[in-house]
């Protein structure tokens, strides 16, 4: 009987859900595009071989886009769309792993910052004030240059220099649910602190946590790649941002080698309009806040 | 003549399911000086027949038919451009909820000396800021606060800001929509009778707008009672109360607490008010109604004349008079 | 302690201090106190009804739930059942909530909106661990509700509360407070969200759970036309005082403290031809954080004698259960 | 709260940010793997002697915080360290950078403020019209752009392609002018792609928020409250949608400093621009944590100054912060 309804419950939710976002034309856009995406990243590894030219084949060094080479070669002389499909898989893995990252520090915080109120607000807010004063890409560019540029330490330091705008959304969120009567209610009926904060603020701030993790993603797939095109990504997993630093490096500018340049930042372009496209989108499925007012 | 003549006024909602047919058929009148009450509870459509007059509604809202008339002028054609003309001069509305109402950034005084310098071009600044200090101490509030920011004023106040603003441009008709919803009793009862003290002075037309049939009985002149976007039942206060007719009316009535009197918590009206998209075909009330005859279920009732000035939409009233009658 | 009572209230105080950080702290030294309750006395009988009625500020709903501890009073006494409950320890605490519980005035915002029907009504059980087992939960929950005058129970449990009317929230609300079988609700304004044709069903709703399951309410209201209506006795604020205090006829009949005077006059009365006999206060409350000296009324009362300015008056027994606290009376 | 309490607390506030930056900053460079001494020296043949006597020399034989305290102090007189590449004063070389960057930063930004803001009215007036939706597209797609990336196009196409721009740096080595004006010419040339690129990368995050924030406000009952005055609608934007609508814009643009910065590194490093941004560039690729440190604790400080600055800006604006 309890199981029934709880299926019975995720089904309606999501249903519901499906309902309000469907409608959405952009969000389906970006879902779209995310989707293709995440096809070319799981499979198209294996239909595409990726090797670097051998001394013989000189000719095939930076060739423009053909019938054998669909998007040209690079200065190695290898298929630049082998180069993309490979970097996807990278930039979306350091994209989302850093953003998980993100999001456990900021909902953490946020939350525990809004909720207790007091001495712990005022220290974590503090703090957050500094993560988010601190120029973004040179603590991000000083840490990885410390920590040295691997690709755990790239998601890491992602992770843990984006989390500040997070925890300020959620703290603040945090407190204007607190103030909500079913908080005050909870605690009549005498549940402890971990209890609210767990089944009562949670719950209501994950929408705005999910939507955001979304956002967010994007902005960590946009700093792997700047991040990468500064020197500061993992030379041995070439990302999007990687490929254009190596092409910037090699000159590629200017000798006008286009096709090495434009698919990666292409690339990267779609996939962070993909991720705003439904984290919008789902901002307004979730949190109708600028959803116009109807009557 | 009257200052406001309201004629089958009908006002719809687009939403994606369809049109919230949120008022329909709303015809009364308004004579200088008067105090009219509109009464119903939420999502009766009294708001939205009040926005209509005064063409605010939000974008999704269209006035589908019927006629505004003021001073003689019926307005429900006009265009935005000629109704920037005439709103604040000769309509007005105070609104529910001062707080937000106020734009909370600028002084008090410069949203009122805004409203005065869009109809009385001829004024000088000074000029404005003198009628501005003016107005504030017709509302009782001193002269000088209006160099102030609306957080500064406690809800009696601003709602007292927004009548003196609502009065800048000397209009014939003022729309209260809720004013006093959300005040203390006693605060509310200072306002209402503000309001009340300013009609009779100057010879306004008052169109009061509230849930509260026994806040509004205490201060209008008539009633007119909607229940889902329909007008029940229009009268002068005291014939509605002697004699109220419509059962939704009764039922109304009943659930004042009338102090003096036994205590009793009369029977709650079942169910809920009708979904507006979808209406029912007879009488909207019938679902609730506790004198409902089967006939009720598919004929709609109109509002016909009881008597010379009392007003029921009801079939069973409506057979009750032709009975008479005939 | 008198046995017939389940609710003792005595010089109830609670003070907040004015909000303010760490570094507002360091740059001013005063702390202003905000003296939201500021001696309350009061004793409930058993199951009987007791509205506490005044404008918004004067301190009721405070006083509400510094009863129920939901925040900390600062100083006198409560005592419930003759227990102090200032001495409760945190499992004590736990039981005692069971038994006392609150209604909120809005249900819209009381329950979780993403919490179904039969999470609310359960939770109070799962947090108080009073019944693992699911069936019996199911049986409680259902029986709450119907107690609740929802009728087929069932139909509710994965509902969401937008999903339901003003009138079906408040009952879930009062079901959620009665799954715990308390014997004492706080009821802070429950129904002036309500439109005016739902109200009579959750008063009569209260009203039956007193007669059926002998609980005591302790009534907040800003309107005393509907204190009158449903309790037995009404007890009226102003500024974190009891003002005056007695039977609910007696106090709307022949009001003696001049702002209950005030109070009663106006009471919207549409028999009434406008305007007569309305006894309108000039100003506004004081601000609780420095009221005037003396009785707290004196600057807006019309019958005010010098002595009013410097003595505070103390509730006294005027006639039989009839308190008033002010010189003059 | 009165205005001076509220600066006051402002300022303590961005104090306690900086001074937190500063031991965060002290400590970064002092956790880097490896002995810093011999990243310093560079050469792996250095007798332990010689080792001991550079430490004592760097006193990095003493406890941590005395020599925390000899880092403040060296602060407090400007002295950042030098540079190991440039063997310099870490602080002549910042300030000799500081001009270009703010030429590119401070024209770059003032336009795509100001055409942002436009933009977003604009857009947010016609919402749910083509132009809103086209606006907003361009907008989104500018804003999920990668500026080093556009930058790079923007010299394939125009300096590369059609030879109408240098490639890049502020100016050409080496070259006599004829007159002032040829100078000047020649300096508008090589400022306008950088500019163009910051400009436009920055244009559409300006545009979207104060699009947002207008909706925002439109919905506000004040904003019904002046419809019913009888105002019109040009009057309503300009008197209460857009002064309102830029309140939270005020604040964003102080946090988008760090973004700001963010461009700046990025249309440097492409255009070879002789500014901070380029210089941290080289600083990396050289690993020179003096002046990267220096560099660091520099831009920061910039911004929280700049967030001080909208703070009391703000408070202004809006007569209700000192409340609360």
């Amino acid at each position: 009987m309890s199981d029934n309804r709880t299926v019975l419950l995720i089904k309606k939710k999501f249903s519901s859900f499906w309902k309000t976002f469907r409608q959405n034309k952009t969000g389906l856009i970006g879902l779209g595009i995310l989707v293709l995406f995440a096809l070319m990243a799981i499979i198209g590894p294996y239909l595409i071989s990726y090797n670097a030219a051998s001394v013989e084949e000189i000719s095939t060094i930076l060739n423009p886009p053909d019938s054998e080479h669909w998007l040209g070669t690079d200065d190695l002389g290898k298929d630049v769309l082998a180069g993309l499909v490979r970097g996807s898989r990278i930039s979306l893995l350091v994209g989302i792993t850093s953003t998980i990252i993100s999001m456990l520090i900021g909902a953490v915080i946020g939350i525990s910052s809004g909720y207790y109120g007091g001495t712990i607000d005022a220290i974590l807010m503090r703090l957050t004030d500094v993560f988010l004063v601190i120029p973004w890409l040179p603590l991000m560019l000083v840490l990885t240059a410390i920590l040295g540029a691997n690709l755990l330490n790239v998601i890491l330091v992602i992770g843990i220099t984006s989390w500040a705008s997070t925890a300020r959304i959620i703290r603040s969120q945090t407190l204007s649910i607190k103030e909500r009567p079913f908080i005050e209610r909870a605690r009549a009926i005498g549940s402890s602190n971990f209890h609210i904060m767990f089944s009562h603020i949670l719950p209501n701030v994950f929408p705005l946590i999910f939507a955001n993790t979304i956002l967010v993603t994007a902005i960590a797939i946009l700093s792997e790649t700047t991040l990468s095109f500064l020197g500061m990504g993992d030379p041995t997993r070439v990302s999007w941002g990687m490929m254009l630093h190596f092409a910037f490096e090699a000159g590629a500018t200017i000798i006008g080698a286009w096709w090495w340049i434009i698919p990666p930042g292409l690339a990267v372009v779609s996939v962070v309009l993909g991720f705003t496209f439904v984290g919008n989108a789902l901002d307004e499925v979730l949190n109708p806040r600028l959803r116009r007012r109807e009557r | 003549m009257s200052i406001l003549e309201v004629e089958s006024l009908t006002t719809y909602y687009k939403l994606r399911k369809g049109m919230v047919k949120a008022c329909e058929n709303i015809s009364f009148s308004l004579e200088k000086g008067e105090g009219l009450g509109l009464v119903g509870e939420s999502g009766c459509g009294k708001t939205t027949a009040a926005l209509s007059l005064i063409r605010l509604l939000p974008e999704n809202g269209e006035i589908m038919g019927g006629s505004i008339n003021i001073n003689g002028r019926d307005i429900a054609g006009y265009t935005e451009e000629e109704m920037r003309q005439i709103r604040m001069k000769e309509i007005s509305i105070i609104f529910q909820g001062a707080m937000n109402a106020l734009n909370p950034v600028r002084t008090v005084g410069t949203q009122i000396v805004e409203a005065i310098k869009v109809h009385y071009n001829h004024l000088s600044d000074k000029e404005c800021w003198e009628r501005t200090g003016d107005l504030f101490e017709k509302v009782e509030i001193d002269r000088e606060r209006v160099r102030d920011y609306p957080h500064e004023f406690s809800g009696g106040m601003r709602q007292r800001v927004m009548i003196a603003m609502a009065l800048s441009c000397d209009p014939f008709v003022v729309i209260g929509d809720e004013p006093t919803t959300g005040l203390d009793v006693m605060v509310q009862a200072q306002v209402l009778q503000l309001l009340e003290d300013l009609r009779k002075e100057q010879g306004l037309g008052l169109l009061l707008i509230s849930h509260d049939l026994a806040c509004v009985g205490e201060t209008c002149d008539k009633i007119v009672v909607m229940y889902a976007g329909h007008i029940v039942e229009y009268a002068p206060t005291d014939i509605l109360f002697k004699q109220p007719l419509h059962p939704y009316t009764k039922s109304l009535m009943k659930a004042i607490p009338s102090i003096g009197q036994k205590r009793e918590l009369i029977p709650p009206i079942p169910g809920s008010p009708p979904d507006l998209i979808n209406p029912p075909a007879g009488c909207r009330f019938f679902a609730r109604c506790p004198e409902a005859v089967a006939e009720c279920e598919r004929k709609k009732p109109v509002l016909v004349s009881v008597t010379e000035d009392h007003h029921c939409a009801c079939l069973l009233v409506d057979s009750k008079v032709s009975d008479t009658s005939g | 302690m008198d046995d017939r009572n389940i609710l003792e209230v005595k010089n109830l105080e609670v003070h907040f201090e004015a909000r303010s950080g760490f570094l507002n702290n360091l740059l001013s030294r005063e702390v202003p106190r905000i003296r939201a309750v500021d001696g309350v006395n009061f004793n409930l009988k058993k199951g009987e009804i007791l509205s506490l009625a005044g404008e918004s500020g004067c301190g009721k709903t405070t006083t509400g739930k510094a009863i129920l501890r939901l925040v900390e009073p600062t100083g006198g006494k409560v005592y419930f059942r003759g227990q102090d409950l200032s001495l409760l320890t945190q499992k004590e605490l736990r039981e005692f909530r069971q038994q006392a519980q609150i209604i909120f005035q809005d249900p819209y915002e009381s329950l979780n909106p993403r919490q179904t029907v039969f999470a609310t009504v359960a939770e109070p059980l799962e947090v108080n661990r009073i019944c693992d087992n699911t069936k019996e939960k199911e049986e409680r929950v259902a029986r709450a509700l119907s107690d609740a005058g929802l009728k087929n129970p069932r139909d509710y449990f994965i509902r969401y509360p937008h999903e339901l009317s003003g009138g079906q929230r408040q009952r879930i609300a009062i079901a959620s407070a009665l799954v715990l079988k308390p014997k004492f609700i706080v009821a802070d304004e429950p129904v002036t969200m309500l439109d005016l044709s739902i109200r009579s069903g959750i008063l009569k709703l209260m009203m039956e759970l007193r007669d059926n399951k002998q609980i005591s309410y302790l009534f907040i209201t800003h309107d005393l036309s509907l204190a009158w209506l449903i309790s037995d006795r009404i007890a009226v604020m102003y500024s974190g005082n009891i003002v005056e205090i007695g039977g609910a006829e007696q106090i709307i009949g022949s009001p003696a403290h001049p702002y209950t005077k005030a109070l009663v006059s106006v009471i919207p009365n549409p028999e009434r031809s406008s305007g007569t006999d309305r006894k309108l206060l000039e100003g506004e409350i004081p601000d609780p954080s420095s009221p005037p000296r003396g009785c707290k009324f004196h600057p807006r009362c019309s019958y005010a004698q010098p002595c009013c300015r410097e003595e505070r008056p103390l509730l006294r027994e005027v006639e039989k259960d009839r308190f008033v606290s002010c010189h003059l009376v | 709260m009165n205005n001076r309490k509220y600066l006051l607390k402002k300022f303590m506030q961005a104090m306690i940010t900086i001074f937190i930056v500063l031991i965060f900053n002290y400590f970064l460079f002092r956790v880097m793997p490896g002995d810093p001494i011999r990243v310093l020296i560079r050469n792996p043949r250095i007798s332990v002697d010689a080792l001991a006597e550079i430490r004592a020399q760097f006193g990095l034989d003493l406890p941590w915080y005395t020599q925390f305290i000899y880092y403040l102090k060296d602060l407090l007189h400007g002295n950042l360290g030098s540079s190991f590449y440039y063997r310099e004063p870490v602080l002549n070389i910042i300030m000799e950078r500081v001009p270009a960057t703010l030429i590119l930063v401070g024209t770059g930004t003032i336009i795509s403020i100001f055409l942002g803001i436009i933009i977003g009215v604009v857009v947010a007036w016609k919402r749910g019209t083509k132009i809103d939706i086209i606006g907003l597209g361009i907008c989104l797609i500018l804003y999920s752009t990668p500026a080093f990336w556009f930058g790079i196009l923007m010299v394939m196409f125009f300096a590369v392609y059609l030879r109408v721009f240098p490639t890049g740096l502020m100016s050409l080595p080496g070259v006599a002018y004829s007159s002032l004006l040829d100078q000047f010419m020649t300096s508008l040339r090589h400022l306008f792609l950088p500019v163009l690129t910051f400009t436009l990368i920055y244009i559409g995050g300006y545009a979207i928020i104060m699009r947002n924030s207008v909706i925002e406000v439109l919905n506000e009952d004040y904003i019904i409250t002046a419809r019913a005055k009888g105002i019109s609608y040009i009057q309503l934007l300009k008197r209460h949608a857009v002064p309102n609508a830029l309140l939270p814009l005020v604040s964003m643009v102080a946090i988008n400093l760090g973004f700001v910065i963010a461009g700046a590194i990025q249309v440097e490093t492409v255009f070879s621009w002789p500014g901070l941004g380029r210089l941290m560039y080289t600083a990396l690729l050289n690993r020179d944590y003096p002046l990267l440190q220096g560099l660091f604790l520099f831009l920061t400080t910039c911004v929280v100054g700049a967030n001080f600055c909208a703070d009391i800006l703000y408070s202004y604006l809006d007569p209700r912060v000192k409340l609360s």
